[in-house]
């Protein structure tokens, strides 16, 4: 797909809405950064790479009017579940589609290149070309994919109101939860040192929280809330894991796993993980995914009077 | 005694020869002394039932086919059971007269496997040397016997083991010309190959029940 | 405060006040005898509990957590324990991911006249928890 | 923050195997607790008294008791606290007795259990806030389920204290089983003498408005307000017209129908009135054996109706009445004789229902009070009754007694008696429950007069013999089997819940036992009451009772829906969720999960959407309040806080 | 009709005193498109006696041979004594509900049973499996005279629970394929009243009076013959028979067949075929009446037409 075809898209659907978000450069030329389009002359700016790998859909919900809004594959399970929990009416966005096979992770890159700076960055065919003060660097995209794009099987949206590009078919294997399932080989101790471990990294700034799409409380967030108080502002382990089982627990049926949460994770806390193993689960008891099909309704907000694949637990 | 019975059920009854309880029965039970609580544990382990939950309706004596022939009518050998009477029980020639033929199980209100009890209490007898009915007894040995020796059963062999065990000699005798001659009656038992594997099942469970003793 | 030491290990149950708070009742008058170590929060239905406070329970000093509700069909208000097991059961998956336990969080129904089942949910979910062993080294309990 | 701590020794309930003294001593060091006791018998009038006065003195301004369940005496105290001034939420109950005292061995750990259940109570009560009833209008009309006799005595009592009464009866006349039986125990009375005149009264009562022939369809509201949706059967013939002469049931070709009214002693028409005294006496097409219906063509009632009363087309049809409570007098049901084979029961014509030889005694039963057996006509000699033929028989699901069967089978041994001078009953038993007054009297009656031979044991068999049915049992006195060669045998086969009770109960939102019966709010306390304010029970629909019994419960059923009617306003409960408008997100979540309906959409002057709940409709189960991310909606006195307060008593150290 | 296979366990005494029931069962299966594979080797089920020892015992006696048809890949057993199938099932009913039990039993064992065996009567593979449908397309001959009275003894559906068959109080699987095959059938009381026989040896006077009462029944019901799916029966009904009439003074001379008998003479089979000859009773008397089929229905017809105008006017009375 080429950049003119997102472009041409942008300015079509302009007219009709108030903004359209999609990506521009950013501080540096390793990243890319949401861009609101509100006049035909920024679409210039707009640009189409592996680099734009922001969720740009978890704007919609807090925007009033009319918004156009460049959506990825694995966004679009986003747009999915707002219209599950009526978070957004459907007619007031305008869904540009990009076919899309794979984004990178700016900090395996940065990994890489040991967190030099960025003078210029290139994509030749499957590499990335990294420009730094002390030379070139060029890695295989595949190398430095988020975990995310390794089992994708949205390489088209599955809601768009025009497509830039052609719909493309994902070539990528199906998730089959290897590494929660890795994870679970670990004996109980492990688990909970593993965690305690982690959760003792967390500086509590919230940015997975309000990274996350599906995070509609935001500011109401009862990680910081007096009434009802669910936890102090106490720096212990326990207060910070508590808030990561408040932000697991909410998600649960409702997580559409664009793992943003982990990526903008200060701290590198394999939050996301959690998660998963959740989605699983439910996966397993319901036969359910979340962001799929528009009308579903997430599992712990239903109930059937006979559960097939709940059994009674004897003691 | 039943001419009294009689005119107490008037004209619409007919009584079964009705088995007046043993002496022994009639005299006082000192229920403090003598219930044993550890039997009446043993059987609800052995039998996986509990006697507590029979309320003594009857229906396992009224349904029962022996009851006649018992010296203790089932219900009554249950509230011997709930009263822990070991030995009036192992005595009894009832629990040797059972057939199994599971009328009381199947109509049991309270759901208790009672021919199943049946079973555990005969065995205990025959564990504790009690026997009641030494016919029967005999009986099952020898078809047990004749099991053990063959891996199958040879009937000509069980009656005739049974026959001099017993003493009854004749038994049974005046049924042998009306069977001969109809290709029943095998002279020479089957014997089947794996006789030894089941030689070792009599074997394994002897010594197991030896050990447990 | 805690528990007399040694004794006692730290349980919680939360128990819908219809049904199983009933039968805990039911348990009482009838004197069934039971562990101590318990303490009861009521609740008015067991679809009011979130899981969220059986993992605050956990992480806090629980050894273990017990929820209890209406038999399915008899609920209260209809619904409330059709939700609690989804929810509860979905906890009950993700606990031992975090490196607790499934067992130390056990969820039942019992009604309001099942006073010989609460007695034995008590005392086999109590026994669970002591076979388990506390869940929290003391010393390093939170600050 | 001013708590008072109350701990009761209940006699030796509590202080038995509680410190109580030292629980004391431990509250009073517990943050916030300016005052605490013991007293010997806190729900005393002086024990409340104490705590009026402790309040006033102390100046306390929250209160907790230690004590028994709260399902007990909660009420109790709250007005207490109230009386003396605080908000009646202001209060929290410890139990320290079903919990603890009653359960526990140890004393030392009961009384450690007993503080700690008092910190978990003064944690919550310092978060409680006050909470303040709603008034609301109540519709004085009042819906009977049933026209038994259960019902209908509810329905005279309601009428006569003023209500309106809408009284639902399932067939085609009110009456229920007591109208099918003979006489009456103890006192052989003949019950449809004593039944009839209730029976024109009910529909003579200008205050009752009787709907034969019709079911509860569906049932929307709460107490005060209920909406009720009635379906009035087809009766295929127009009551308006109808007189009740009779002249179609004569005409009518088809003589197959199934009587339920005879419990099928005896084919019926498939166009019938039940019974002479039948009330309303109007006429019913049974579409199952009408031949209008199978063949299509027949018309032979409506040719001969002198008022053209018949109408094959009518449908069903659904009528909407507003009543402010509800009486269930759905009455019972009894088990099929096939349910017992070993009895022959279905098998064998002689072996009958003791509810089908009521309709044989009885003189307007269909053989007019003689007795005679199914199979032949003949007149029976030798007659057996056998109790428990079905009850007390946890293999056929049936773990319960039936109550009224011993009573009467010796009835029915009596009259059998007075009708047969010549014949002889016997009656197997496994006990004898004769409990009521001059019951037992009654049952040594048939035997010491009236000559029934009662035999002790069950029956096992029964099986045809020639002309006779061997019934083979046991005497388990005498320790022997016992067979009788009967003419007919009578089972009195098991009570049970009515087939649909269960259905019924989902559309009142009450909750029935394992064996379908309805449950009562309180076993002694609260025998008439549901969980389910406004609904109430009378009669064997609540379980297995006797005439006096079910009349009693009418009568107490609505001596209830009276007192509650006494008000022209009712408080709801304000423990119902409430939404914080600043905090809620208008995700809407709860609004799915409510399983009454009573979350709406609100939008604010801001244009925002929120959540808003119906006061009225709330139940308070919180289930919203467990859906709810940011906590904004929160059921009273069960706030996301207090239910924190107590985890963190418990855990927090 | 598809070809069927079936483990056949004969058990011992069909081996010996009751060949002819084990003959017609074969004939009879064959005849409805059904092979039977006797398993090699088999022993002993254990019956009623080795209930006396101890459990263990009884179940691994039986589980041996349940333990041989596993080993073949097989996941039915089917048999025709009631006896042998009672042992079968109540061995593998408490294996699979007791864990414990079962390691006991396997523990005893040569090869372990894995409770992968369903046993089935051959009456209830006739019934349910085929059906009375096709049990009664194979039927060629008629047998006029015959009027029995079904007896099912009283282990082949008791307990309920563990038998899994039929009713225990008024079976009628019997009554069912005897109409089937176009049998007069009785309405009989004394279906599962025990006979006695497990004592026959033992207890004789008290065997016969439990018998007599049998037969007296099925006289009673009208009956000339009794049909049994379980050869003790059988053998006490048939062979005692004289003894009966000693001891209870009574003059009994009803027939005792095996409703497999019953049924291969309606297929044409003669009574040597059927082994009817191998019975104390002579039943001759009731079959040499026997047709062809045909002439049953070309009777029935005819009477049929004699009827039809009378119901008709019925019919015109009533509307």
């Amino acid at each position: 797909m080429t950049i003119e075809k997102l472009k041409e898209a942008a300015r079509k659907i302009l007219p009709e809405v108030d903004v359209v978000i999609g990506y521009r450069q950013g501080f540096d030329p390793l990243h890319a950064t949401p861009y609101f389009m509100t006049k035909p002359e920024q679409v210039d700016q707009l640009i189409w790479n592996s680099l734009c790998v922001q969720n740009l859909c978890s704007y919609l919900p807090f925007l009033k009017g009319k918004v156009g809004v460049i959506v990825k594959g694995c966004d679009s399970r986003t747009i999915v579940q707002y219209m599950q929990e009526k978070l957004i009416v459907r007619e007031n966005v305008k869904v540009i589609g990009v076919p899309c096979l794979r984004v990178i992770s700016v900090k395996k890159v940065l990994a890489a290149i040991n967190q030099q700076s960025v003078k210029e960055v290139t994509f030749e065919g499957e590499n990335i070309v990294v420009k730094t003060p002390e030379g070139q660097k060029t890695i295989p995209l595949a190398d430095v994919a988020p975990r995310k794009c390794v089992t994708c099987q949205l390489a088209t949206p599955l809601q768009y109101d025009v497509l830039a590009g052609e719909g493309i078919q994902s070539n990528k294997p199906q998730d089959t939860f290897e590494e929660t399932k890795e994870f679970e080989k670990l004996s109980l101790e492990e688990r909970r040192a593993y965690w305690e471990k982690e959760f003792d990294r967390c500086i509590r700034c919230y940015a997975c929280r309000n990274a996350c799409p599906m995070c509609i409380c935001q500011d109401k967030c009862i990680a910081e809330s007096r009434d009802p108080h669910w936890t102090s502002q106490r720096a212990n382990v326990t207060e910070k894991f508590m808030f990561h089982m408040i932000h697991g627990l909410h998600l649960a049926g409702r997580c559409i796993s664009c793992e943003e949460c982990e990526r903008v994770c200060p701290m590198d806390i394999p939050v996301a993980k959690i998660k998963k193993k959740i989605s699983m689960d439910l996966k397993e008891l319901f036969g359910y995914e979340a962001g799929m099909n528009p009308d579903d309704t997430p599992p712990m907000y239903v109930f059937k009077v006979e559960e097939a694949t709940i059994e009674e637990h004897e003691l | 005694m039943n001419k009294n019975l009689l005119n107490f059920f008037g004209g619409g009854v007919i009584l079964k020869t009705f088995v007046y309880p043993k002496e022994s029965y009639m005299e006082p039970i000192n229920l403090t002394e003598k219930t044993d609580w550890r039997f009446i544990d043993q059987v609800k382990k052995e039998s996986g039932q509990d006697p507590a939950l029979c309320y003594q309706c009857g229906n396992c004596t009224a349904g029962c086919p022996y009851t006649k022939y018992f010296d203790f009518p089932v219900s009554q050998v249950m509230r011997l059971l709930q009263a822990g009477q070991k030995e009036t029980i192992l005595n009894s020639r009832s629990i040797w007269l059972c057939a199994t033929c599971e009328a009381c199980t199947t109509r049991c209100p309270c759901e208790i496997d009672i021919a199943h009890i049946m079973d555990v209490l005969r065995i205990i007898a025959r564990r504790e040397n009690y026997v009641a009915e030494k016919d029967v007894k005999t009986f099952y040995d020898a078809f047990l016997a004749s099991m053990k020796h063959h891996g199958r059963v040879f009937e000509v062999g069980i009656l005739m083991g049974y026959n001099l065990k017993s003493g009854h000699l004749l038994a049974d005798a005046d049924l042998g010309p009306k069977i001969l001659g109809k290709g029943k009656i095998h002279f020479l038992p089957t014997r089947i190959k794996g006789r030894d594997k089941v030689l070792e099942i009599f074997r394994k469970s002897q010594k197991k029940r030896k050990n447990s003793v | 405060m805690s528990y007399v030491a040694g004794k006692e290990l730290r349980i919680v149950g939360f128990l819908c006040n219809w049904c199983s708070y009933g039968g805990a009742d039911t348990a009482g008058v009838g004197r069934f005898k039971q562990p101590t170590d318990l303490r009861i929060i009521r609740v008015p239905c067991s679809g009011r509990v979130n899981p969220l406070f059986v993992v605050k329970a956990l992480l806090n000093g629980a050894d273990g957590v017990l929820v209890s509700g209406c038999h399915p069909r008899d609920c209260h208000y209809s619904d409330g324990n059709f939700y609690a097991r989804r929810r509860l059961e979905m906890l009950k998956r993700l606990l031992p991911f975090l490196g607790i336990d499934e067992r130390r969080f056990h969820y039942t129904w019992v009604s309001a006249s099942e006073g010989a089942r609460w007695k034995n949910v008590v005392t086999d979910f109590t026994k669970a928890i002591h076979n388990l062993g506390p869940l929290h080294h003391k010393e390093e309990k939170t600050e | 923050m001013r708590v008072g701590v109350f701990i009761c020794h209940c006699g030796n309930n509590i202080a038995g195997t509680v410190d109580v003294a030292k629980v004391a001593e431990a509250a009073r060091m517990m943050p916030g607790v300016a005052f605490a006791t013991t007293y010997m018998y806190t729900c005393s009038e002086p024990g409340q008294e104490e705590i009026k006065e402790t309040i006033k003195r102390e100046k306390l301004d929250r209160v907790v008791v230690a004590a028994c369940s709260p399902r007990m005496h909660e009420v109790t105290f709250r007005r207490t606290v109230e009386k003396a001034g605080l908000n009646r939420y202001f209060f929290e109950m410890a139990n320290i007795r079903e919990h603890c005292s009653w359960v526990g061995e140890d004393k030392a750990l009961n009384t450690n259990k007993a503080i700690e259940t008092i910190k978990l109570a003064v944690e919550k009560v310092k978060q409680n806030k006050p909470l303040f009833p709603a008034k609301f209008k109540i519709n004085k009309r009042v819906l009977v389920i049933g026209g038994g006799v259960a019902g209908m005595q509810a329905a005279l009592d309601c009428a006569d204290g003023g209500l309106d009464v809408v009284l639902v009866e399932k067939s085609s006349s009110v009456g229920g089983m007591m109208a099918r039986l003979d006489k009456t125990f103890p006192t052989v009375d003949c019950s449809i003498c004593i039944l009839g005149p209730k029976m024109v009264d009910v529909s003579q009562h200008e205050k009752i408005n009787l709907h034969a022939y019709s079911e509860i369809e569906e049932i929307k509201g709460y107490v005060g307000n209920y909406q009720i949706k009635i379906r009035k059967k087809a009766t295929y013939v127009d009551w308006s017209k109808c007189t009740g002469c009779g002249a179609c049931i004569e005409k009518c070709p088809s003589r197959n129908a199934y009587d339920y009214f005879n419990f099928g002693v005896a084919p019926a028409r498939a166009i019938n009135i039940p019974f002479p005294q039948a009330i309303p006496k109007k006429a019913t097409i049974d579409a199952q054996f009408c031949r209008q219906f199978i063949k299509g063509k027949c018309g032979v009632c409506a040719k001969f109706c002198p008022v053209g009363a018949i109408n094959y087309e009518m449908k069903d049809e659904i009528v909407t009445e507003d009543v402010g409570a509800i009486i269930v007098a759905s009455g019972y049901g009894l088990i099929d004789l096939d349910k017992l084979p070993e009895y022959g029961g279905g098998r064998y014509p002689d072996v009958i229902s003791g509810i089908q030889y009521e309709r044989i005694l009885n003189a307007s039963g269909p053989t007019s009070g003689h007795i005679e057996r199914p199979s032949d006509h003949a007149e029976p000699k030798t007659i057996v009754f056998v109790s428990c033929a079905g009850s007390r028989d946890k293999s056929i699901g049936i773990p319960y007694c039936s109550n009224f069967c011993c009573m009467y089978i010796a009835k029915q041994a009596i009259l059998t008696k007075d009708h047969i001078p010549d014949s002889q009953s016997y009656v197997f038993y496994i006990d004898i429950r004769s409990p009521g007054k001059g019951y037992d009297e009654f049952t040594r009656r048939a035997q010491e007069e009236y000559g029934a031979k009662y035999i002790r044991g069950r029956v096992s068999r029964i099986y045809p013999k020639g002309k006779k049915m061997v019934v083979k049992g046991a005497d388990t006195l005498l320790g022997t089997q016992v067979e009788i060669e009967a003419d007919l045998i009578v089972l009195a086969t098991a009570v049970t819940a009515t087939n649909d009770a269960r259905t019924l109960a989902e559309k009142l939102h009450i909750s029935y036992d394992q064996n379908g019966f309805y449950v009562e709010s309180h076993p002694k306390l609260r025998p008439v009451e549901t969980n389910t304010s406004g609904v109430f029970l009378a009669g064997a629909c609540q379980g297995p009772k006797d005439i006096p019994a079910s009349v009693s419960q009418g009568s107490a059923a609505a001596a209830k829906v009276l007192s509650i009617f006494s008000k022209d306003t009712l408080e709801s409960d304000p423990q119902i969720a409430r939404v914080n408008t600043n905090v809620c997100v208008g995700c809407r979540k709860c609004i799915g999960t409510c399983p009454f309906g009573a979350i709406e959409e609100q939008q604010l002057r801001d244009g925002r959407i929120v959540a808003n709940v119906i006061e009225t409709v709330c139940a308070g189960c919180g289930i919203c309040s467990s859906t709810c991310p940011c906590g904004a909606i929160q059921l009273q006195h069960f706030t996301d806080n207090q239910l924190l307060a107590e985890v963190n008593a418990l855990c927090l150290t | 009709m598809s070809e069927k296979e079936y483990i056949y366990f004969p058990g011992c005494s069909l081996e010996a005193s009751a060949i002819e029931y084990d003959m017609s069962v074969r004939k009879v299966l064959t005849s409805l498109g059904v092979k039977l594979i006797e398993p090699d080797d088999w022993s002993c089920c254990g019956s009623t006696p080795a209930h006396s020892v101890d459990h263990v015992f009884a179940a691994a006696v039986a589980a041996r041979n349940l333990a041989i048809v596993e080993k073949m890949g097989a996941c039915t057993v089917i048999t025709a004594c009631p006896a042998c199938l009672s042992a079968f099932k109540k061995a593998h009913h408490r294996m699979k509900k007791e864990e414990g039990f079962k390691k006991e039993v396997n523990a005893i064992l040569d090869e372990p049973y894995n409770c992968g065996v369903t046993a089935k009567s051959v009456l209830q593979v006739l019934l349910e499996d085929i059906g009375p449908k096709a049990v009664a397309e194979k039927v060629t001959t008629d047998l006029p005279d015959l009027k029995v009275a079904p007896y099912y003894g009283c282990i082949i559906n008791r307990p309920p629970e563990i038998m899994e068959f039929d009713d225990p109080e008024n079976p009628l699987a019997m009554d069912k394929l005897m109409g089937a095959v176009g049998v007069k059938v009785c309405d009989f009381a004394f279906k599962v009243e025990c006979c006695g026989a497990a004592f026959g040896v033992a207890k004789r006077k008290m065997v016969n009076e439990l018998s007599s009462k049998v037969l007296t029944m099925a006289l009673d019901a009208g009956a000339n013959c009794l049909v049994v799916t379980c050869q003790l029966c059988q053998q006490n009904l048939d062979l005692r028979q004289g003894q009966i009439n000693s001891t209870m003074g009574a003059s009994f001379n009803m027939p005792v067949l095996f409703f497999t008998q019953v049924m291969g003479l309606t297929y044409g089979y003669s009574s040597q075929e059927m082994g009817i000859d191998k019975h104390n009773v002579n039943a001759e008397s009731l079959i040499k009446s026997r047709r062809p089929v045909e002439e049953r229905i070309k009777e029935e017809q005819e009477k049929a037409k004699g009827k039809k105008p009378k119901a008709k006017k019925a019919e015109e009375e009533e509307s």
